[in-house]
């Protein structure tokens, strides 16, 4: 409980004293939406400059080096290019909904962070239904991306926009679903009480996160697919897949536009980030009681940035999927394995009441052994049923 | 024996589950399903051994559980360990046991091996439950389980006419005897009011009920007659000779060790019911059987069937031993006779292995060279089934039976016939070795004959040594036997055996069987150097008396010209009533149904049909004008919805204001 | 101030008056499955309105009522708009006037 | 006062939504204007304390009935052909009377119940935690009626949605 621990709270606290009373709770309100619009939107550009320098790394080459030191200064360089390119619509374009998509889609996508805890006391607001509030206006992306596709009358924006909903709505039920477990184990959809749930220590010091419990593990693996598909990145980038339909429902948008789509992509992606942070790796907690001291907004960024970083290099590995597989392994595989685990977490749950020795282990291992059990079987039947590889005849 | 009665249900059931689990084998998993079989006989043996041992220190334990309910009377079952059931269990057990293991190499040529085991394993469960049944009921269910085993198995080969033959012969014959039984079974329930045997004092073979029962001789004489069925006694013999088409192993472990014996055991387990006058006429019958088989015996040429006559001849001197000594005395030759006969029946299939599925014996001949193990251990079964003195164990208990005729207050004539049967049994069992094992070999196949493989062969040891031994535990010095299954104890007195009781009845049923030794020997130890074709010396020195005694004293054509003329005869009236009367009759009803249905139809045309068409019409026009209001245009629907609702809601509002 | 219950029924009875001129006027089935759902929800509305002023809103009623109708309206919507693509694929039209035959 | 102008933001919103969505020529658009509807409803559905519903209803009908609406428009090709200005006079007459003579009744009903002029209670809140006791408790037979009713809905929508062998097609 250091002082630098709640500092930006306290910052907060002080802001807002300088105004009346009656208006108090809607600046501390405002400040706290300025904050993370700041430090996220920094964020933003951060990650996209990270992105391009780890890329590059990944594939031997520099990345981004030129304007200023280490290329620092690119991000910057970036907007510049952005905001003063011509901003070109369609002719044939139904102008009021090509100008609405952009904004449709990256407005909701702030809202999302306001209900996720980012340190001891650090959440814009505490809603009783906070899950359901971050799915709720998530949801909104995929009419924004219906209508950018669709206004932008266009073939190759309108397959993409429609491969991107396919995507989405295919992968919002995994996604869902393997958050189900957390709640049910937390007993809230308030995600302080989710967090609170994970700040206890065990074994002498470890933190009991969920992700250290099997179904746990396993949701956030699943947790992580889906939203790696939700947030349209690769290996699931079918949607603005450049090689196949030049860049989808993007096609159509230049300047500051394409910015904002851009940006809400990003911002997206933080969020579901970090409510995996929140709901699987303990939120802000420390992961060794001795490490406490530390502040709690460090360890959310620093998982935070963990993942990030998973994101990039799952980008710089795998190889993009067809459609078909894209659909197969959701319905297929990820559907089936998160409710199995829903039933991992209840056995999880139930064996809670189990008193005997060395039960820790054994009561790890069973759920465990029931997780992996439907994984295996379920990959054999995935790999049954999907079409063989192409045969090339001519390339022989 | 608490402990033991708790399980004794086993017994039975692992050949049942193993015949069960043969039973959905497919037909190439041979050493599966005869390692099953094996497997559950060994744990019904083991199991039996532990059941008699239990039974050596302690009475007779019963457990008894309900069957079913109907009204207020309830119907039990249950099993019962004794001393008569353990015996027998044990005997059983082992000579499955060992029949099985001959099976393993008599029968492995056989494309049917594993239904044949499966078989095997159902009989085996059917005969153990019926030994440890505690019910006559659940007696009767073995009972006649064991009767259908025995005609799956003789018809096993059923692409023999006769096998089928056989076998249907077998089930309708020992059917007659089955019905005596199950009257009688039903007339002991009306006046016993239960099946149990022992059931604390209320048992219907305890003093409280089997005392007071009336016409308890009619009952004892009708259960007695499925013993007679069973155990091929006069005049049902006529099945158990044709029974011989099965396999070998077959005829030795039903026909000849267990299965016949079962009939024998009724009477022993129903003993407190037999009434003086059912003994008498028990004693009879068997007497009457062992002196007619053993003449029809002299006169077979088929190995087999000689056996077989063999068979029915010690099942009537079992009968009379019961009929005029008591339960130890028939069940003592019972025990003894198992062995033996098994060893010679296997023997006898060893022999017919040996020399290509040849069964006569005149074509044998000279064996003893070819098939020395055979020869040696079927000499063993010779003597003792002839009663060679002292050390065979035939000796001893048809000694123990002809003593008990001697001196059974009924009549002298069943002791000389008894006699008699000795003599003629040494007689034929001499003439069957020295055709085939002694003199020279008679065909191309008998010179050629090979021993046995060794599965074949220690089977044959185990019994040659089980034939000898078996005698000694009821001999007159030492009737551990007999008091055993009396619950007493014996001791061991040598001067028994010299009293004067015993030893004259001994020392002249010993010289008869010498006499019919040496007068045999005489006869074909000379015989068996001559050619097949030559007939038999008895026959040259008696013709008409032979040719009578060869064909079974024209039994079976006197059955074919009576009981079977008759059944046909009936059976055909049966045809021609159906055909004609019966036919005749339904034909009339046919008629006077189309002759109304021709009326139906004309009235239904006339006048119903004008009706309904009237009728219809109206409806459908009826249809044809509301179908107007659905016309299958929702929104026109959702219309109406709509002026109704602000209908009703005029009208609910106007009646509120 | 805040709104007192009938505004909020105002509100409800124009939505429901539209929903259902829509269903009525339209001649394309999408919308007038649109317009059915406008109606559901007006329901939906009376009812979270009559619970927020019940005499007894820590009961839950309404709202359970709601979440229940909200689930029902999903499978049905689901249901009715795969009806749609059906009868499109059948007749290639998606005008309701001209479903009005039972054969496909 | 707040309250007030809330509402009256969220009601217009919500009607200008509905009546776009009912009138507009362009399928696409009544179906994103239908979404607005939904939209504002959630926003009333929060400002009556209702978080919970007002959160299922953003979840479920912007995020998918919405777009299964969106789908349908474009499988069916609603937003390309528009054969003889869909919104004829002859379908304007026939519904729009009946919507208005239903509207009027039920406005007349509102407003002959004085009673209905009342306040909220106060200090009204449904924690998640209640309706979720509530959902296992007295409800727990609706809603697994409902599961089951889901799941029939989602197997019958898919059978349905199949496409069919082409054999059975008869003019292809």
């Amino acid at each position: 409980m250091s002082g630098l621990d709640q500092i930006f709270v306290w910052i907060g606290h002080r802001a807002a004293g300088w105004f009346p009373a009656s208006v108090q709770p809607l600046v501390s309100a405002v400040l706290a939406i300025a904050g993370v619009m700041a430090v996220f939107g920094t964020c933003f550009a951060l990650t996209t400059l990270a992105e391009r320098k780890v890329l590059g790394r990944m594939q031997n080459r520099f990345g981004p080096n030129r304007v200023g030191p280490y290329g620092l200064l690119q991000p910057l360089a970036d907007a510049v290019k952005m905001l003063t390119k011509e901003d070109i619509v369609p002719f044939s374009a139904d102008k009021t909904l090509h100008f609405l998509a952009p904004l449709v889609l990256t407005v909701p996508v702030w809202l999302a962070f306001a209900v996720l805890p980012f340190g001891r006391n650090m959440s814009a607001i505490n809603l009783d239904a906070g899950i359901l509030f971050f799915f709720a206006v998530g949801s909104a992306s995929e009419l924004a991306v219906f209508m950018a596709g669709w206004s932008s009358q266009n073939k190759y924006s309108l397959v993409g926009a429609m491969r991107a909903i396919a995507q989405m709505i295919s992968y919002e039920v995994p996604l869902v679903l393997s958050v189900v477990p957390v709640l049910m184990l937390a007993g809230s959809l308030e995600l302080n009480d989710i967090v609170a749930a994970q700040g206890t220590y065990t074994f002498g010091g470890l933190a009991r996160w969920n992700v250290f419990t099997p179904w746990g593990l396993a949701g956030l693996i699943l947790f992580l697919i889906a939203a790696t598909a939700e947030s349209n990145r690769s290996p699931f980038d079918l949607p603005e897949g450049e090689s196949e339909i030049i860049a989808g429902f993007l096609t159509e948008y230049s300047g500051f536009k394409y910015a904002l789509f851009f940006l809400g992509e990003y911002l997206g992606l933080f969020a579901v980030t970090g409510l995996a942070v929140t709901l699987f790796l303990g939120g802000w907690h420390a992961p060794f009681q001795w490490l406490e001291w530390v502040p709690s907004w460090f360890w959310f960024a620093a998982k935070f940035g963990a993942l990030i970083f998973l994101f990039i290099w799952v980008r710089a590995t795998l190889p993009r999927l067809r459609l078909d597989q894209l659909l197969n392994f959701s319905w297929r595989f990820l559907v089936p394995l998160s409710l199995i685990n829903l039933l991992v977490a209840a056995a999880w749950y139930w064996t809670g009441a189990w008193k005997f020795p060395v039960v820790a282990p054994i009561r790890w291992l069973l759920c465990a052994a029931l997780i992996a059990l439907p994984y295996h079987w379920l990959g054999r039947a995935l790999r049954g049923a999907m079409p063989p590889p192409r045969k090339y005849i001519y390339a022989e | 024996m608490e402990s033991i009665i708790q399980y004794l249900w086993l017994i039975p059931t692992a050949p049942l589950l193993a015949a069960g689990a043969g039973a959905l084998l497919p037909r190439r998993r041979r050493r599966l399903s005869a390692g099953l079989a094996i497997g559950a006989i060994s744990i019904s043996f083991l199991l039996s051994c532990a059941a008699f041992w239990a039974t050596l220190h302690s009475g007779r334990a019963t457990s008894n559980f309900r069957w079913f309910d109907f009204g207020t009377t309830s119907v039990q079952m249950g099993w019962v360990l004794d001393p008569l059931g353990a015996i027998m269990a044990v005997m059983v057990a082992l000579v499955s046991l060992l029949i099985f293991i001959y099976s393993l190499g008599y029968m492995a040529k056989d494309e049917n091996f594993t239904r044949f085991f499966c078989f095997l394993a159902l009989f085996a469960a059917a005969m153990l439950g019926l030994v440890i049944a505690n019910s006559l009921l659940l007696f009767f269910m073995c009972w006649e389980l064991v009767g259908l085993a025995s005609y799956l198995l003789i018809g096993f080969w059923f692409q023999k006419p006769s096998a089928a033959a056989a076998a249907k012969k077998a089930f309708i014959v020992t059917r007659i005897g089955d019905l005596g039984f199950l009257v009688g079974m039903l007339w002991l329930y009306a006046k016993a009011g239960t099946h149990l045997f022992y059931d604390h004092g209320q048992g219907c073979l305890e003093p409280a009920a089997a005392g007071g029962l009336v016409a308890s001789t009619a009952i004892a004489l009708l259960i007695f007659c499925g013993a007679v069925g069973k155990s091929g006694q006069i005049p049902l013999h006529v099945w158990l000779p044709d029974a011989m088409e099965g396999p070998t192993p077959v005829s030795a472990l039903i026909h000849a060790a267990t299965m016949v014996a079962a009939g024998v055991f009724l009477i022993a387990r129903v003993y407190p019911l037999m009434t003086p006058g059912a003994l008498q006429v028990v004693t009879w019958v068997g007497a009457l059987t062992a002196v007619f088989a053993a003449s029809i015996a002299v006169a077979q040429s088929d190995i087999k069937r000689i056996l077989a006559y063999s068979t029915v001849s010690q099942l009537g001197y079992m009968m009379m031993g019961l009929g005029a000594g008591g339960v130890a005395v028939g069940m003592f030759h019972l025990t003894t006779h198992a062995f033996f006969k098994a060893l010679l029946f296997l023997g006898a299939g060893s022999v017919i292995h040996g020399c290509h599925e040849e069964q006569d014996i005149r074509k044998m001949g000279g064996l003893r060279l070819r098939l020395p193990v055979t020869f040696a251990t079927y000499a063993v079964g010779m003597m003792a089934l002839s009663g060679v003195p002292l050390f065979f164990s035939g000796f001893w208990s048809k000694d123990a039976i002809l003593d008990a005729l001697h001196h059974w207050r009924g009549s002298q004539v069943p002791f000389y016939l008894g006699l008699l049967g000795a003599f003629l049994t040494a007689f034929y069992m001499t003439r069957q070795v020295c055709r085939v094992f002694l003199g020279k070999p008679m065909t191309v196949e008998a010179e050629h004959a090979h021993e046995s493989p060794p599965v074949m062969t220690v089977p044959l040891l185990i019994l040659a040594a089980l034939a000898v031994m078996v005698g000694f535990f009821g001999t007159p010095a030492w009737p551990w036997f007999q008091a055993y299954l009396d619950g007493g104890s014996a001791g061991f007195d040598l001067s028994k055996l010299m009293n004067e009781h015993q030893l004259p009845v001994m020392l002249l049923s010993t010289a008869l069987v010498a006499a019919g030794i040496v007068w045999s020997g005489w006869i074909y130890g000379r015989a068996s150097a001559r050619p097949a074709r030559e007939a038999d010396p008895l026959e040259v020195a008696q013709p008409a008396l032979f040719a009578c005694v060869q064909k079974k004293f024209y039994v079976d054509e006197f059955y074919d010209a009576t009981v079977v003329r008759l059944t046909t005869a009936f059976a055909r009236f049966c045809d021609w009533l159906d055909r004609v009367v019966l036919g005749g009759l339904v034909r009339a009803v046919c008629w006077l149904a189309l002759a109304l249905a021709r009326l139906d139809r004309n009235v239904d045309k006339s006048v119903v049909n004008e009706g309904f068409d009237i009728g219809t019409e109206a409806v459908r026009g009826a249809g044809q004008w509301v179908s107007r209001l659905q016309n299958g245009q929702v929104q026109r629907y959702l219309r109406v919805i709509g002026l109704a609702f602000c209908g009703l809601l005029i009208l609910l509002l106007w009646g509120c204001a | 101030m805040t709104p007192s219950l009938n505004q909020y029924l105002v509100l409800s009875a124009l939505l429901f008056g539209i929903g259902l001129a829509g269903a009525l006027a339209r001649r394309n089935a999408v919308l007038v499955l649109i317009g059915l759902e406008l109606m559901l929800n007006a329901a939906n509305l009376n009812f979270i309105a009559f619970w927020r002023f019940g005499p007894h809103p820590e009961k839950l009623m309404g709202l359970m009522f709601v979440l229940f109708s909200i689930a029902i309206a999903a499978g049905e919507a689901a249901l009715g708009l795969a009806l749609v693509i059906a009868i499109y694929r059948h007749r290639r039209t998606a005008q309701v006037d001209r479903f009005d035959s039972l054969k496909g | 006062m707040l309250n007030e102008i809330a509402f009256l933001l969220c009601a217009a919103l919500t009607l200008a939504g509905a009546v776009a969505a009912m009138m507009l020529r362009n399928l696409v658009h009544c179906a994103l204007c239908a979404a607005g509807a939904f939209a504002g409803l959630a926003a009333i559905y929060l400002q009556l304390d209702a978080e919970f519903v007002g959160f299922a209803q953003l979840l479920i009908y912007v995020g998918a009935i919405a777009i299964l609406i969106v789908f349908t428009v474009l499988l069916t090709r609603g937003a390309e052909i528009q054969p003889g200005a869909a919104s004829s006079a002859s379908s304007w007459w026939k519904g729009v009377p009946v919507g208005a003579l239903v509207l009027a009744c039920l406005i007349w009903s509102i407003m002959a119940s004085p009673s209905l002029v009342r306040l909220p209670s106060p200090n009204v809140h449904a924690p998640v935690k209640q309706i979720g006791e509530q959902l296992m408790n007295q409800f727990v037979m609706p809603l697994e009626t409902i599961g089951l009713l889901l799941t029939a809905a989602l197997l019958g929508a898919v059978v349905i949605g199949l496409r069919e062998p082409r054999t059975s097609e008869p003019n292809s």
